[in-house]
């Protein structure tokens, strides 16, 4: 059989370089299986799968560029999601020109509803909006009265932010430290000085991975005290907790997936695999949304085949099941994953918020 | 120690230049211990290429460069200037971010030259009070003239034993240029070994014992200093009037 | 004599390609052909001011992120083509504002302060936008992409243009003498401080609207994206490839590594990046003048 | 007619005077010598009146407009212009676009392409340096550099050029030659020197007046013969 | 009281950011000063250097001390390659050398590009990290990590040790005359090829000690070491350029003038403040804060 072939651009070198491995790691997993499982289920004949995989060196009009390459030259039969935000937006026009669908996966901005819904879809549930809003009632629920905020300046840190704040205030929890910084910061005293002298029981490190290195190890240094601590991208990666160990357990993030939430049978079970291929343990945001991503589209191809509109049809009316348990769109969102926490307890990542969909209970930040 | 009638220098069948360009053509030179010798040619005759290639800043494409006695040719510059031989380049290639005096102990820089630092150093202050006056002044912002006394004096610093002057008086008033000559008389009084380029070619050859004319990248001519300034042809082509 | 003969065939040959290529349909040559006219017009304006004055400059993405901003906050409120000109005369107007003092610094501190100056434009910009509360922006309804290459096209063919006129012109020659030596320039009537302001200012305008036009490719304006350092390494590295001294040199340097990575990423995906930083030694160690100068020696030749 | 009026002027760095309220005047068609020893101040004067150097003090003024605090370029396109002792060519382009530039943007800043390279190549006939046109300019011995900035100071067509030491680093002869060509300039092109030598016989069959300078104090102005005789001249100058 | 605590801490900080300023940049400026490269791809070089000691950690289990000199050794050993293999012969030729260095940076360029991609396609770019020596030490109201003690110690004895070994040992004038003009250099009798391929070394090797200090408190990436060489950059540019000395000085004024400064204003301007900073320095001083100039004659 021939196989069916998959395009898709990846940030390996320059800025996002470092987010690209879980996310091609979690693809290549998938690839693997589908072909030991006899390949492709394509409307009912099995093809196996190969893909067709470019750097776009972290810049959106490469893999603007790259898309277009893929669609018109290398032909691809179906694409898969390149990473970040920026770039899932610079493609949207490209795939409603020529009307190729593709299942996004590591975006997350309130302006992906700005697009047109068509060819694109969003499955996570990182939505900067919801984020804020269900951050502050998480908080609130764990009895947080005032919260230190310290944000990077990039997009999502700040479009959090912006949600957030008048959220927290909803809720009535006070934030007297509330500050900015660049993401080549290199050291964080002054702000965290700040933040421990306010006496915030909380604070949200809205924090890209570099910065999240930074802050926990200074964070121990200064000897934050706040019993609710976030920090916003970089806890779900492996290195994180091998390099700061001990220190960062009961730390929260962002995610909205686990492996231990029974509830999803597909969890476990890829946990398991990504483990045993890589040796190291899935990101809970990035691989496996990336590996949720692969799952929709195969489901799609399963009953529409390989033509593009009903693949569009299929993607837009279907509901999925995939290892964050069932999904389904509305427009260009997924509606039905509610927005959740991890924390790192004792090595693992559990959700404990919201409590539909909670694998542990918070436990409070008690020392470093 | 040589004998003196065996040469301190010699260079033999030399021939070099820059890329692809030929300048220098078998140059044939001796230097006698404690001579003083010139070389004098007109612009472009390759004097300051043989110099250069003498110090060794130019590699020789044939040929051999003895020195005391020892085949220097494919010797590197600065073991050179550590056995004594010292160039004063033309152009005078002074450290010009650096200070007078941070120049002159620079010049001292080889093992040879590192007893004593401090009583040369006055000595040479002795010699050129100038220098003295601006031990401290960058020698960039020094005048053309001043940048040359610290040139000579930054050379004399190494302790050489034979002493390349290439146009040691370009850009010097008379009364320096007078002290630049009655410090060569002095240096081969006290048994240095010279050889000199000028373009004032009377002066050059009345303190040269010997001399050589240079032209298009040749010894033209050669012999005594004397008998080189009574030859007519040599009046004509370099001295002038 | 042949020089010429080239050049005058050529140019008009490739000026004729470029605008048949549209008609041939593909996408993706055309996405290809969009970003070599891009590469063009920021290196031959960077040339301008940086092969001729030797004023290397290591921070050219500054005038295309100026470009960028101004055009994405104009864009809307003024039509198209009127948001272009004036991302392009922002650019124009940003240098001549910091060109007397930043052009007082030579050497190797310009090429450091070029650089730190693309840095601190971003960081501003980035500032700005935060206390704008806004974290990026996007664009809807932006043209087709052969639209697009047209533009483009104008403005590679415009600054090939800008340099050969200023190459042959008296004001090349006097920003040759400011290179080769700045004071003797000065002392025969060079009027250095103007020259440079007016090279400095011509090379940053054509940038300016480039930003424009690629924020219309990628539909999405982010400060550290549009200001993105590895654009003016880029944009150095295709005029050495190219050759420094020729007009001809931006266009071979901009086709060399167009063409280059597009060949290496069918073929070695994940190997191109290592050869492209090889051929870029293999280029500054053993063809100082570039692919130009395997021209020139092959027509000294004939 | 004076052409060059130095009033007063004065320099220092830091603490060093290199110039004390030096005043002289230039006349047309004159050739005026400049002398005294090393560091005496000659080229810091040379800068002052080109506009590379901005004097503590005092005034210089060329046909009758003032010209101090004028820049370099404004100056040479007044038409004064300068060498430089320590040569600056512009050692990557050849020898007659050296003198190209020259005349396109100097004194007579002709705009025709054509016009500057006949002029460039007059120029370069004037020192001697035609023959070498296509060299590049780093290639030339230091003499042909000297030679060189004669040649792009001439280009700029200036009526007035200021020679620092265009002779050191010549043989005899050559610096007879030299001497042949300047008079020849002169007296073919109606040009106004100023002169800086230590090559006394230069300095002193072409000079119609000389002034000497001590420390940059003016100690003596007057014709050669009345230089030569001067006993504070021979004492700082010649020991 | 309280007051104090922060100021104490603060100065902690900034010194911690100073040395490692110093640090990196004095290996770069080192390589400038000599040779008249801009070595762009220093930072990466301290990325090698954490790499380093991330695998001898991992694989052989050895202490990120000992890294320190298997990392300068592999650094130092790079740069001998890279001068013996590319640099003596081009350096020896006047005009080549010219040439060389007016493209300095595009060459390190494709060398750092060669690096970082290297090491993603060895490695992956998998970010890395290890723990050592992160417990606290409490004193004089400073709380410190003990790697970023280490860091601290370590860059301040290199920092020390290099001004005075310039300073007395006789190797320190050779290297001064070669930074100063290398053509007269050799007229001296300077061994000039000595010099610079001691520098390089040197340099590199200082460089891959900074990337094993820094790898015991950041994360490691192949592409972590731009900011550093920028960082180096903008530092050894203030002091001016070859010049060691002002260079360490500039480098921990940099440190001190990023803490206190975004300690008096706020984080947000810490970019602006470091890049403003520079870009007024060198428009009020072209030739650095302690960069020499003189008049043309
Ligand atoms: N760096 C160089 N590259 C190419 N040619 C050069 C170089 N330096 C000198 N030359 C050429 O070498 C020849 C000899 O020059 P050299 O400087 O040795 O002459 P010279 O006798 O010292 O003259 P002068 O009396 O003017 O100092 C000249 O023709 C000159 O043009
Ligand atoms: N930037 C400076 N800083 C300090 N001193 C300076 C500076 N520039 C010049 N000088 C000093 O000013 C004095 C005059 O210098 P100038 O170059 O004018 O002398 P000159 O008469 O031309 O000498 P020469 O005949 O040797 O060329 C010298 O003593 C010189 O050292
Ligand atoms: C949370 C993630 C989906 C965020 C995304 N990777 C971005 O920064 O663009
Ligand atoms: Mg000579
Ligand atoms: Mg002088």
């Amino acid at each position: 059989e021939e196989p069916v072939r998959i395009g898709y651009s990846m940030s390996l070198t320059g800025l996002f370089a470092q987010a690209a491995p879980s996310q091609v790691n979690a693809y290549e997993l998938w690839e693997d299986q589908v072909n030991a499982a006899g390949g492709l289920d394509v409307g009912g004949v099995k093809r196996p799968v190969e893909f067709v995989t470019y750097d776009d060196q972290s810049n959106p009009a490469n893999a603007v560029r790259i898309y277009e390459k893929l669609i018109t030259e290398d032909k691809v039969d179906l694409l898969a999601a390149p990473w970040s935000t920026p770039i899932h937006l610079a493609l949207a026009p490209i795939l409603s020109r020529h009307k190729f669908p593709m299942v996004g996966n590591t975006a997350a901005s309130v302006q992906l509803r700005e697009v047109a819904p068509g060819y694109i879809w969003f499955p996570t549930a990182v939505i900067p909006d919801k984020v804020g809003e269900e951050l502050a009632a998480f908080m609130k629920s764990k009895g947080v009265t005032s919260a230190a905020i310290l944000s990077n300046v990039l997009p999502l840190s700040q479009e959090i932010k912006s949600f957030l704040v008048p959220a927290l205030e909803k809720q009535g929890i006070a934030v007297p430290v509330n500050e900015n910084y660049p993401p080549d910061i290199k050291d964080l005293t002054t702000l965290l000085t700040q933040t421990n002298e306010s006496g915030a029981d909380a604070v949200i490190m809205l924090s890209y991975p570099s910065d999240s290195f930074l802050f926990a190890a200074q964070a121990k240094e200064l000897g934050v005290k706040a019993p609710f601590v976030l920090s916003l991208i970089g806890a779900t990666f492996g290195s994180y907790q091998q390099a700061l160990g001990e220190s960062v357990n009961n730390i929260v993030t962002v995610g909205h997936w686990s492996p231990n939430q029974a509830a999803w049978p597909k969890a476990k079970p890829f946990f398991d695999a990504y483990k045993a291929k890589y040796n190291e343990a899935p990101d809970a945001l990035d691989s496996a949304l990336a590996y949720m991503s692969m799952e929709i589209l195969q489901q799609a191809v399963a009953t529409a085949g390989l033509d593009k509109e009903k693949i569009r049809e299929a993607v837009s009316t279907m509901t999925f099941d995939t290892i964050n348990g069932p999904i389904k769109f509305e427009g260009v969102q997924n509606t039905m994953t509610p927005t959740s926490f991890l924390q790192i307890q004792d090595g693992s990542l559990e959700l404990v918020w919201p409590d539909s969909v909670k694998t542990k209970d918070f436990r409070p930040k008690t020392g470093w | 120690m040589s004998s003196a009638s065996e040469p301190l220098m010699t260079v033999s069948g030399l021939s070099s230049g820059y890329g692809p360009v030929t300048i220098l053509r078998d140059i044939d030179i001796s230097v006698a211990p404690g001579s003083v010798t010139a070389l004098v040619g007109a612009n472009g005759a390759g004097k300051t290429t043989l110099m250069k290639a003498i110090a060794g800043l130019l590699p020789a494409w044939s040929g051999a460069i003895r020195f005391d006695g020892k085949d220097i040719t494919r010797v590197p510059t600065h073991e050179r200037v550590g056995q004594g031989i010292v160039l004063v380049p033309e152009g005078r290639m002074v450290f010009t971010l650096l200070s007078v005096e941070q120049n002159l102990r620079l010049g001292a820089i080889t093992p040879r030259a590192r007893d004593n630092i401090g009583d040369r150093l006055e000595a040479m202050f002795k010699r050129f009070p100038r220098l003295q006056e601006r031990r401290r002044q960058l020698a960039g912002s020094m005048s053309g003239g001043e940048q040359q006394m610290l040139a000579i004096g930054r050379g004399l610093m190494a302790k050489p034993r034979i002493v390349l002057l290439d146009e040691p008086t370009l850009g010097l008033a008379p009364i320096m240029v007078k002290q630049v000559f009655s410090v060569i008389e002095e240096l081969k009084a006290d048994g240095y070994t010279i050889l000199l380029s000028e373009q004032n070619s009377r002066l050059a050859l009345e303190a040269a014992d010997h001399g050589y004319i240079i032209e298009n990248g040749r010894v033209q001519l050669s012999g005594p200093g004397r008998e080189l300034i009574d030859m007519p042809d040599v009046r004509r082509l370099y001295l002038g009037r | 004599m042949t020089k010429l003969n080239l050049d005058i065939i050529g140019g008009p040959l490739l000026v004729l390609a470029g605008l048949a290529l549209p008609f041939a349909g593909a996408d993706y040559l055309m996405g290809i052909a969009f970003n070599l006219a891009m590469w063009i017009a920021l290196t031959q304006s960077w040339s301008i001011l940086s092969a001729m004055t030797g004023y290397v400059s290591l921070g050219h993405v500054v005038f295309c992120g100026i470009g960028s901003y101004v055009f994405i906050l104009t864009n809307g409120t003024l039509p198209m083509p009127v948001a272009l000109a004036c991302a392009g005369l922002a650019a124009g107007v940003m240098a001549l504002v910091i060109g007397l003092p930043v052009l007082r610094v030579r050497g190797p501190y310009f090429v450091i302060l070029t650089f730190g100056l693309a840095e601190l434009a971003k960081n501003v910009i980035v500032q700005i936008e935060t206390s704008l509360g806004q974290f990026s922006r996007l664009i809807f309804d932006a043209p087709a992409l052969d639209t697009l290459y047209f533009i483009m096209f104008g403005l590679a063919v415009a600054s090939t243009a800008a340099a050969v006129l200023v190459r042959h012109s008296k004001l090349g020659r006097g920003l040759v003498a400011i290179r080769e030596n700045e004071e003797a320039a000065e002392a025969i009537g060079v009027p250095v401080t103007r020259l440079k302001l007016i090279a400095f200012v011509v090379a940053a305008i054509i940038p300016g609207i480039v930003g424009g036009v690629l924020l219309l490719r990628t539909s999405y304006f982010e400060a550290a994206q549009a200001f993105d350092p590895v654009i003016s390494f880029s944009i150095v590295t295709m005029a050495i490839v190219g050759g420094m001294g020729t007009v001809r040199g931006p266009i071979l340097g901009s086709l060399a590594f167009v063409l280059l990575s597009e060949l290496l990423w069918a073929r070695f995906p994940q190997l191109y990046m290592i050869i492209l930083g090889a051929l870029l030694i293999l280029f500054i160690l053993f063809m100082p003048r570039g692919l130009s100068g395997l021209f020139e020696r092959r027509e000294a030749r004939r | 007619m004076t052409i060059l009026d130095v009033q007063g002027i004065s320099k220092s760095f830091g603490g060093l005077k290199a110039l004390t309220n030096v005043s002289f005047s230039v006349e047309e068609g004159a050739i005026f010598g400049l002398m005294g020893a090393n560091g005496a101040g000659k080229t810091t004067l040379f800068a002052v009146i080109a506009g590379q150097i901005k004097p503590s003090g005092g005034s210089v003024s060329f046909r009758n407009r003032t010209i101090t605090g004028k820049r370099p370029d404004q100056i040479c396109r007044l038409g004064i212009s300068r060498t430089f002792q320590i040569v600056r060519p512009f050692a990557g382009i050849s020898v007659l676009d050296n003198v190209i530039v020259s005349a396109l943007y100097g004194a007579a800043a002709s705009n025709s392409h054509a016009e500057a390279r006949e002029a460039g190549i007059a120029a370069l006939e004037a020192v001697g340096l035609a023959g070498s046109a296509d060299k590049l300019a780093g290639e030339l011995t230091l003499s042909g550099q000297k030679r060189l900035e004669i040649a792009r100071a001439l280009a700029t067509g200036a009526e007035m050029l200021l020679l620092d030491e265009v002779m050191a680093g010549l043989t005899p002869t050559e610096v007879e030659e030299m001497i042949a060509t300047l008079s020849e300039l002169r007296r073919a092109r109606n040009l106004t020197f100023m002169l800086v030598e230590h090559v006394m016989g230069a300095l002193m069959a072409l000079s119609d007046r000389i002034l000497a300078l001590d420390h940059g104090v003016p100690i003596a102005i007057g014709t050669p013969a009345e230089i030569a005789a001067n006993p504070d001249v021979l004492k700082v100058y010649f020991g | 009281m309280e007051f104090n605590t922060v100021s104490t801490q603060l100065l902690f900080a900034a010194l911690v950011a100073g040395s490692l300023y110093a640090l990196v940049a004095l290996g770069l400026n080192l390589v400038y000063g000599t040779l008249r490269l801009l070595n762009i791809a220093h930072g990466d070089l301290v990325m090698i250097g954490a790499y380093v000691a991330f695998w001898m950690l991992s694989l052989l289990g050895m202490p990120p001390v000992l890294s320190l000199f298997a990392a300068a050794a592999l650094c130092g050993g790079f740069g001998w390659l890279i001068y013996v293999g590319i640099f003596r012969k081009l350096l020896s030729t006047p005009a080549l050398a010219r040439r060389l260095e007016a493209n300095s940076l595009i060459l390190f360029y494709g060398v750092s590009v060669i690096l970082q991609n290297g090491v993603s396609l060895a490695f992956t770019s998998t970010a890395r990290g290890y723990q050592y020596l992160n417990e606290v030490h409490r004193f004089a109201g400073v709380a410190a990590s003990g790697n970023r003690l280490m860091l601290l110690g370590v860059a301040l004895v290199l920092c020390l040790g290099m001004l005075l070994f310039l300073r007395f040992h006789l190797f320190g004038w050779s290297l001064r005359a070669v930074i100063e003009r290398r053509d007269a250099a050799a007229v001296v009798g300077v061994d000039v090829d000595r010099v610079q391929m001691a520098t390089i070394c040197t340099g590199f090797a200082i460089a891959g000690v900074a990337g094993v200090l820094v790898s015991m408190t950041e994360q490691i990436t192949p592409f972590m070491g731009f900011p550093f060489t920028i960082a180096a950059l903008v530092v050894i540019v203030l002091g001016g350029l070859g010049n060691i000395f002002a260079g360490i000085v500039a480098g921990f004024a940099l440190g001190f003038i990023e803490t206190f400064g975004i300690a008096a204003t706020s984080a947000t301007y810490r970019s602006i403040l470091i890049y403003g900073l520079f870009v007024a320095v060198l428009l009020l001083r072209p030739q650095g804060l302690f960069g020499k100039a003189i008049q043309a004659r």
